[in-house]
């Protein structure tokens, strides 16, 4: 565990040239994300309702609602990948910047009484700064003791917002929004569709930038420290400063992600912090496919769904009319999600990003398997 | 000059909770190279075993003998549960160490679940036998015999690995493994089941830290094992990975800081100085106090 | 349809009156949520006579868990206002009553907090209520173990964070205004060895010491105050908690004065007998009544108000009425439920513990001082 | 002619959808040294991996590999290596975290009594260094780790994937030396680069060329013959290379590297 | 050009590289040969920075750069291959060589330009597989290759950088016969008339006397000789000690 490889595919875009997948799909393929944006952008139109899937339709404001939490956490598990799918650097620490966006915005809107548009700007700044200084320092260290000192550095800002140092964060009660200082079109259930959209931007904004940045030259030198760092050195780059480049990019997005979180849900708790949110982000990584650029993005929003859905799913008639051992068991939302996770590992290493090719392959094996009589 | 001998022997004792919790760790992330998320779960999983049993097991009790065989049988379980995780989880994976990290990660979360799914989230009292609940009194100071039980088990429990490492041709394999397990087999080593010994050995170990630790709480729930994991952590990693001796010596720092920032500092403190204690260690070594692997 | 819709809540006069119910099922909290819902039931149909109907109209309920996460519990609360609830009910959690007391407000909705003890909630806002008790109200009934506090000392040990700092303020505000000294001994919450604090608790001699503590370290906490010889040498108060955790005080039990939100036994009201009839098992617990104080709102807010929420509200503020502990009184300013608080000893041993009232305090003696409504 | 030692027949390995060997057969004879040469990348190491069963993670194998009657495919690799297959590892493979006397100790079989005079004989500079951490053994040092460490227990069998590869002209003279003498007791499968040391020590040769196999023979025939060189090997004969026999004084001293032989 | 003054690197009380005094004259090609274990991989590693010296320094055009972090050497035009391939494995070949080029030529810190855009850098990095045969691998993951093609791989990720001093660490390890003369080839074209030096350590000491202008014995740690190719084979004591007697 000392070093970080991204394991299996590492099909950062250059792995698999187009050319080489086959049939209609690929043709789609470029525009294929544009379908999807347009359709998730205009689903708030919609009144279809998904029995079992969400518990109203899908414009309802309860869907709505986890729909935009989701995609938060598509993103920021975009975000985090560009540290450990694309860089090879585990962080134990991602929460930090995370809960700096979510808890500066609520401590600037609520307590210094600042409105919406100075509160965000600042509270994305501070995180990023914060991320660039704890990134100074943590980056001397490689390997699990980087993982450890960013470990340690959250854990510290855990303490501190639990300590509720002079009655700013709310301690382990957490701190609602103050919405005097918001603007109306983002106050109330009626309007939960603009938070909805506004998720949607910060996923397609980090998608974007992740993209671009992994496009870039100074991604392709991120690759390279992530196979080895050494001998990026001996080229005559300074592994040191592409990693706080993107210690500090993964931090800051981290902190935008935090901002339109603490919009959605109101406040900030202090469960943020901790350093199971980190685990949950590398959790969402694994499970969509580190270092591919929709698998985070897909387990992110799984995950979130699953982390949301299975405690009604717990609750819900048909499991409550199981055997006690059965139903106990799966009315714990942690154990499934436990169990799924687990699963998830071995059936599908390499993340939901896998599944695509592998679905290829089989496709393309009957096509072939079809023409060989002929 | 009482408070400081209090200080320093309540803060041994914590030091010796934190590094029964850490030695199983250790053990597992130095040798078989999983950081093992799970380690909590083995520490629940002890604990409830113990607790199980002093009240249903025939022989166990809760005090004298029977509590012993109850920790026995408690010790055991988490072997046994370790056992079962190495073969069935771990295994199929190896060579694949995020992979089986994770998996640790998402046993945690299930299995943490299920204890709380079967004996429900709130605290259940556990027994206490008598000798733990009284002090001695050492020098004027009112020393727990809960803590003096934790530093006896701790020292014991070192020597224990300590014999392991230096006198087994296991500690060999399992060191060689870390590297490059194919080479070992190539050898004509099984080195799977040297892997599967290493996890039963942790796994009693986190057990009898549970079952302990669970002694001197007074209580055991499911998330108990969790919430000292993170210190575990800081132990095995300002200690170094994977030495034991390392982990012995970091506990002792981390549980002695603590336990005196704790009284002259502000609270709170205690906690942050730990961190400190972390990142200045990490950042001046970092391989650690003891550095390089598994030197027993 | 269009992104602003949302349904509207029937003003059909026959239509079920919805109510949802959002409270832990699952996580730490879970017990809790567990005698909240049962009391909730038992009062339910104490208050409708059995009928589950408010006149011709049924009260149809949807329960959700939020396992303690405010988050998931801001989610199912605009989900529900989304479905045309015009009451929620719930918060186990003090961190989830505070981040759904605002969204009530924002959509108008009736938001009655559960077993949630933060003194934020009293006043939040107009559209929030509690059917639990709060703090304060545990701090005052402390008071009531040292007689004449003037030229007392009282020590605080309290965890940290907000749990700590309301208890710590309350006791300043309560028993150090009235003429006591009062000091604080802090804790980390995850401290898990209690020997420093208890050594300097001890050498500051106090006639009182009033403890807050949550969570799973508590037995630990008590085990080093006896060793150390704190609960012998001074009045030691505590709240007690749910009957499941009695075993964990151990031997210390017996010697710690104990301020009480509720047991089995506390109260002999007409509704404690009719709660007893109706939860599993039979033995009330702390948060039975705060469910079945809910209950009897919920039942005279759609009484009173059908589905106009302003209704609703002014139906609910300076209503009195028999509960669980005896009698309650919403406050109009602030919404604080006046209640009674109970003094409790603990006696037995191994896993059987009784609580026996030493004395019970009036809701006009335990009131907390009137908030201004901030929202 | 006796029974071989090891039968290969029909070997396919399949590896990330390449086909990397496609149906290899060969023999190995029961004494000296066989030879198996090839380019770079046809995959010879793949072969000797295959028939130890270190085949990578996600490889398919197919056809049969037999030791005197074993099947082999079929059985783990701690089993194979137990039952005297000895194999020593292209890029060496040394416990980096080990003492060189801890990496010996290691493949110390129970119930044999480990030859560690033959190994100190054949190389002191092991015992002189036992101490030392083997990651931190230069390369050849590294390497006559990873041979000795095999000649600690007796062998049926020894697979050995270019021993000289990035060793001193004497250390190499040293180790044909000793695969030499090992090769009088135990069968040999070799896989090396360094014709000199081909034509010194072996006797069969197996030939790949992109995943078959191209050539099997007498190993001094293919060596003399330059047409089969040239064409198998891509060497214009073993005894000539291109900057042929012009480099006088150098060209007698060097004993490493394919243009050794020609200064003869 | 380069030059190391009493370079000395110790671990306890060995010296595993000891008081080294080597001169590299522009242009020149220097060979250096040693018995396994000599230290010249050490001597490499504290030359590219890779390793602190005990003592001593090092100077590039009479600049010391002893204190400086590798990338900084390799900046100043000082570029290195390793004994065991080290590649970046989960990149394509041609995406191997891209990094090289562009860390050569710069802007590599450059977030928002979209890399495969860059036309020069791709051309330079075809023209550097070109040279070394592998232009054919170029879609294939460094990881995969076979170890004679990793060894391209590394002199073209070196030839990328296009240092003024190149330090080869045993490029003909493990690489065919057949590939030994191409690879000779690609090596002398470095030097030709570029004024590029070169310090190659290499066991075949055939290609080394091919190349080499003058050859460097290591012995120990310490410089045994460092002389004409004919001077050095003479020497006796390097017989002794290396090349043995004749197989
Ligand atoms: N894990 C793998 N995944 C994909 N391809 C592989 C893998 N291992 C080997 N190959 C490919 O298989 C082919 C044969 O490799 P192998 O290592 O057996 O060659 P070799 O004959 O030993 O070459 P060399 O002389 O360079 O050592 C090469 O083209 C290589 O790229
Ligand atoms: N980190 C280290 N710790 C201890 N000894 C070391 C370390 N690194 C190298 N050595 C020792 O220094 C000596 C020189 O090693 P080096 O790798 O430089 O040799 P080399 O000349 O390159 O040999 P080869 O030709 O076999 O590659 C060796 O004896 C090696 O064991
Ligand atoms: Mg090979
Ligand atoms: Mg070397």
């Amino acid at each position: 565990m000392t070093e970080v490889k991204s394991p299996e595919l590492p099909a950062a875009s250059a792995a698999v040239p187009a050319e080489l997948t086959p049939g209609r799909v690929s043709r789609l393929r470029p525009v294929l994300p544009l379908v999807v944006l347009a359709v998730a952008v205009i689903l708030p139109y919609s009144t279809l309702h998904l029995p079992g899937i969400f518990e109203g339709a899908l414009n309802s404001p309860g869907t709505l609602q986890l729909l935009a939490v989701c995609l938060v956490f598509g993103g920021l598990a975009a975000g985090y990948d560009l540290l450990f799918g694309r860089t090879g650097m585990l962080s134990f620490g991602h929460a930090l910047y995370f809960a700096a966006g979510v808890y500066g915005t609520d401590i600037l809107i609520t307590r210094a009484g600042l409105p919406l548009w100075q509160a965000a700007p600042l509270a994305i700044v501070g995180g990023t700064i914060l991320a660039g200084l704890i990134g100074a320092v943590a980056l001397r260290t490689i390997g699990i003791a980087f993982a450890m000192v960013t470990l340690a550095f959250a854990q510290v800002g855990a303490i501190l917002v639990a300590r509720d140092f002079g009655g700013l964060t709310g301690g382990e009660e957490g701190l609602p929004l103050d919405v005097a200082g918001l603007p109306a079109a983002l106050v109330g259930v009626a309007n939960t569709v603009n938070l909805y959209w506004l998720a949607l931007a910060y996923l397609v904004a980090v998608v974007f930038v992740v993209h671009r940045v992994t496009a870039s030259p100074t991604g392709r030198v991120l690759a390279g420290v992530r196979d080895d760092e050494r001998r990026v050195g001996v080229l005559g780059l300074d592994p040191y400063r592409f990693k706080l480049v993107a210690f500090t990019l993964a931090g800051g997005l981290a902190a935008a992600g935090g901002v339109v979180y603490c919009l959605i849900v109101g406040g900030a708790s202090p469960h943020i912090t901790s350093s199971e949110l980190t685990l949950s982000l590398l959790v969402m990584v694994v499970l969509g496919g580190p270092g591919t650029r929709w698998g985070p993005v897909l387990g992110g929003i799984l995950y979130m769904y699953l982390d949301h859905r299975l405690v009604s799913f717990g609750s819900s008639d048909a499991v409550s009319a199981l055997p006690a051992f059965l139903s106990r068991p799966l009315s714990e939302p942690l154990f499934v999600l436990g169990t799924v996770f687990i699963l998830a590992v071995y059936f599908f290493p390499g993340g939901l990003a896998s599944l695509a090719p592998r679905l290829a392959l089989l496709r393309n094996s009957l096509r072939l398997g079809r023409r060989r009589p002929t | 000059m009482d408070a400081i001998i209090l200080l320093t022997l309540t803060g041994l004792g914590l030091a010796a909770l934190y590094f029964l919790v850490a030695s199983g760790l250790s053990l597992v992330f130095g040798l078989a190279d999983v950081l093992n998320f799970a380690h909590g779960l083995f520490l629940g999983v002890g604990a409830y075993a113990t607790w199980w049993a002093a009240g249903n097991l025939p022989g166990a009790g809760h005090d004298g003998l029977g509590f012993v065989v109850a920790v026995a049988f408690g010790v055991a379980a988490g072997a046994l549960m370790a056992v079962l995780v190495e073969l069935v989880l771990i295994r199929p994976l190896y060579s694949r160490t995020i992979e089986q990290v994770l998996v640790t990660v998402g046993l945690s979360l299930a299995g943490v679940a299920l204890l709380q799914a079967t004996w429900g989230a709130d605290a259940r009292r556990f027994p206490r036998p008598e000798w733990t609940r009284q002090v001695t009194s050492i020098l004027g100071a009112q020393v727990p015999n809960g803590g003096l039980l934790l530093i006896i088990a701790a020292v014991l429990v070192l020597a224990a690995i300590l014999a392991f490492l230096q006198w087994t041709r296991y500690g060999l394999i399992i060191r060689a493994g870390v590297e490059n397990r194919e080479m070992v087999t190539a050898l004509g080593i099984d080195v799977r089941k040297a892997f599967t010994l290493v996890f039963a050995i942790g796994g009693a170990a986190a057990a009898l830290a549970g079952a302990l630790g669970s002694v001197y709480f007074g209580t055991v729930s499911p998330q108990q094992g969790g919430s000292l994991l993170i210190f575990a952590f800081i132990v095995v990693v300002i200690g170094g990975m994977g030495s034991v001796v390392g982990s012995a010596y970091a506990a002792v720092a981390v549980g002695l800081l603590q336990q005196f920032v704790n009284y002259y500092g502000t609270s709170g403190l205690g906690d942050i100085c730990v961190v400190a204690l972390l990142a200045a260690v990490l950042l001046l070594r970092p391989q650690g106090i003891a550095g390089k692997v598994a030197t027993a | 349809g269009s992104p602003q819709d949302t349904a509207s809540g029937g003003g059909d006069g026959a239509a079920p009156v919805k109510v949802g119910l959002v409270y832990s099922q699952s996580g730490a909290l879970a017990s809790y949520g567990k005698q909240y819902i049962e009391g909730f039931r038992a009062g339910l149909d104490f208050a409708t006579n059995g009928t589950n109907k408010v006149g011709d109209r049924a009260i149809e309920i949807t329960e959700v868990d939020d396992a303690g996460d405010p988050a998931k519990a801001v989610s199912a609360a605009k989900d529900l206002i989304g479905k045309g609830n015009k009451i929620i009910a719930g918060s186990t959690a003090s961190g989830v009553a505070l981040q759904v007391a605002p969204i009530a407000a924002q959509n108008k909705v009736l938001f009655i907090s559960g077993p949630a003890a933060t003194d934020a909630v009293t006043g939040a806002n107009k559209y929030t209520f509690r059917s639990g008790r709060q703090s304060y109200q545990d701090v005052v009934t402390a008071k009531s173990f040292i007689g004449d506090p003037a030229g007392k000392k009282v020590v605080v040990f309290a965890q940290d964070g907000a749990f700590g700092d309301a208890n710590e303020a309350a006791v300043k505000e309560v028993i150090g205004v009235a003429g006591a000294t009062v000091s604080a001994v802090r804790a980390p919450a995850s401290a898990t060895e209690f020997t420093p604090f208890a050594s300097q608790i001890k050498s500051a001699k106090p006639d009182l010491l009033f403890v807050a503590w949550a969570g799973t370290t508590a037995p630990a906490m008590w085990q080093t105050l006896d060793q150390q010889g704190v609960l012998t040498s001074t009045t030691v108060v505590t709240g007690l908690d749910i009957r499941a955790s009695w075993p964990t005080f151990g031997a210390a039990g017996s010697k710690i004065s104990f301020l009480s939100h509720y047991f089995d036994g506390a109260s002999d009201t007409e509704a404690a007998t009719a709660a007893k009839a109706k939860i599993p098992g039979g033995t009330l617990d702390l948060f039975h009544p705060d469910g079945f104080a809910a209950a009897q709102m919920v039942v005279r807010a759609v009484q009173e108000g059908g589905d106009d929420v302003d209704k609703m509200v002014s139906a609910l503020e300076g209503w009195s009425f028999e509960g669980v502990k005896g009698t309650m009184t919403i406050r109009a300013e602030d919404h604080a439920l006046l209640q009674p608080m109970y003094q409790a000893s603990l006696t037995g041993s191994g896993e059987d513990f009784t609580a026996t009232a030493q004395k019970a305090l009036t809701g006009e003696e335990t009131a907390p001082p009137v908030q201004a409504m901030k929202g | 002619m006796t029974e071989p030692v090891l039968t290969v027949e029909d070997l396919s390995v399949r590896i990330a959808g390449l086909h990397i060997l496609q149906g290899v057969s060969f023999t190995v004879a029961p004494t000296g040294v066989t030879v198996l040469l090839g380019r770079n990348g046809v995959g010879k190491t793949t072969t000797l991996r295959a028939v130890v069963g270190l085949t990578p993670r996600g490889g398919e194998v197919h056809g049969r590999v037999r030791m005197g009657d074993q099947s082999l495919l079929e059985r783990p690799t701690h089993r194979l290596v137990r039952g005297g297959l000895g194999y020593v590892p292209e890029d060496r493979c040394v416990f980096a975290g080990l003492t060189v006397a801890e990496n010996l100790r290691l493949a110390e079989r129970r119930g044999t009594t480990a030859a560690y005079d033959r190994v100190f004989a054949l190389f002191p500079e092991l015992d002189r260094r036992s101490r030392q951490r083997a990651g931190s053994l230069s390369g050849g040092q590294q390497q006559m780790l990873a041979i000795g460490r095999v000649l600690l227990n007796d062998n049926r069998l020894l697979l050995v994937d270019e021993p000289t590869k990035g060793l001193a002209p004497k250390v190499v003279t040293e180790v044909a030396e000793v695969l030499k003498r090992v090769a009088e007791s135990v069968p040999v499968l070799l896989v090396e680069q360094n014709l000199a040391v081909v034509r010194r020590l072996a006797r069969d040769a197996v030939v790949l060329a992109a995943g078959r196999v191209a050539w099997t023979g007498d190993a001094q025939e293919l060596l003399s013959a330059t047409a089969l060189t040239r064409s198998l090997l891509g060497v214009g004969s073993a005894e000539g290379h291109h900057h042929g026999s012009g480099t006088e004084p150098g060209a007698s001293a060097s004993t490493a590297g394919p243009a050794r032989e020609d200064a003869r | 050009m380069l030059a190391t003054r009493g370079l000395t690197w110790r671990i306890g009380e060995v010296a595993i590289v000891d008081s080294v005094h080597l001169d590299l004259a522009p242009g020149e090609f220097l060979g250096v040969i040693g018995p396994n274990g000599a230290g010249k991989t050490s001597l490499f590693n504290l030359i590219t920075g890779l390793r602190r010296p005990t003592e001593g320094s090092v100077t590039l055009d009479g600049r010391d750069i002893s204190a400086l972090p590798p990338y900084r050497r390799a900046r100043l035009g000082l570029g290195r291959t390793f004994q065991a391939s080290s590649v970046f494995g989960s990149l394509t070949v041609r995406e191997n060589v891209r990094l090289a080029v562009q860390a050569y030529r710069g802007g590599s810190m450059k977030l928002w330009r979209r890399a495969a855009a860059d036309r020069e850098v791709a051309a330079a990095a075809d023209a550097a597989l070109d040279r070394v045969g592998l232009a054919h691998r170029g879609t294939a993951l460094a990881g995969t290759l076979a170890h004679g093609e990793k060894r391209k791989l590394e002199i073209a990720l070196l030839l990328a950088g296009e240092p003024r001093v190149m330090l080869l660490d045993e490029p003909m390890a493990g690489v065919s016969a057949e590939d030994v003369p191409e690879l000779v080839r690609v090596i002398r074209s470095l030097t030709g008339d570029s004024g590029r030096s070169v310090l190659m350590v290499e066991h075949h000491m055939d290609v080394i006397l091919e190349l080499a202008d003058r050859i460097a014995v290591m012995h120990h740690g310490a410089l045994l000789a460092c002389d004409t190719p004919e001077t050095v084979m003479a020497n006796p004591t390097v017989q002794e000690a290396y090349l043995g007697e004749d197989l």
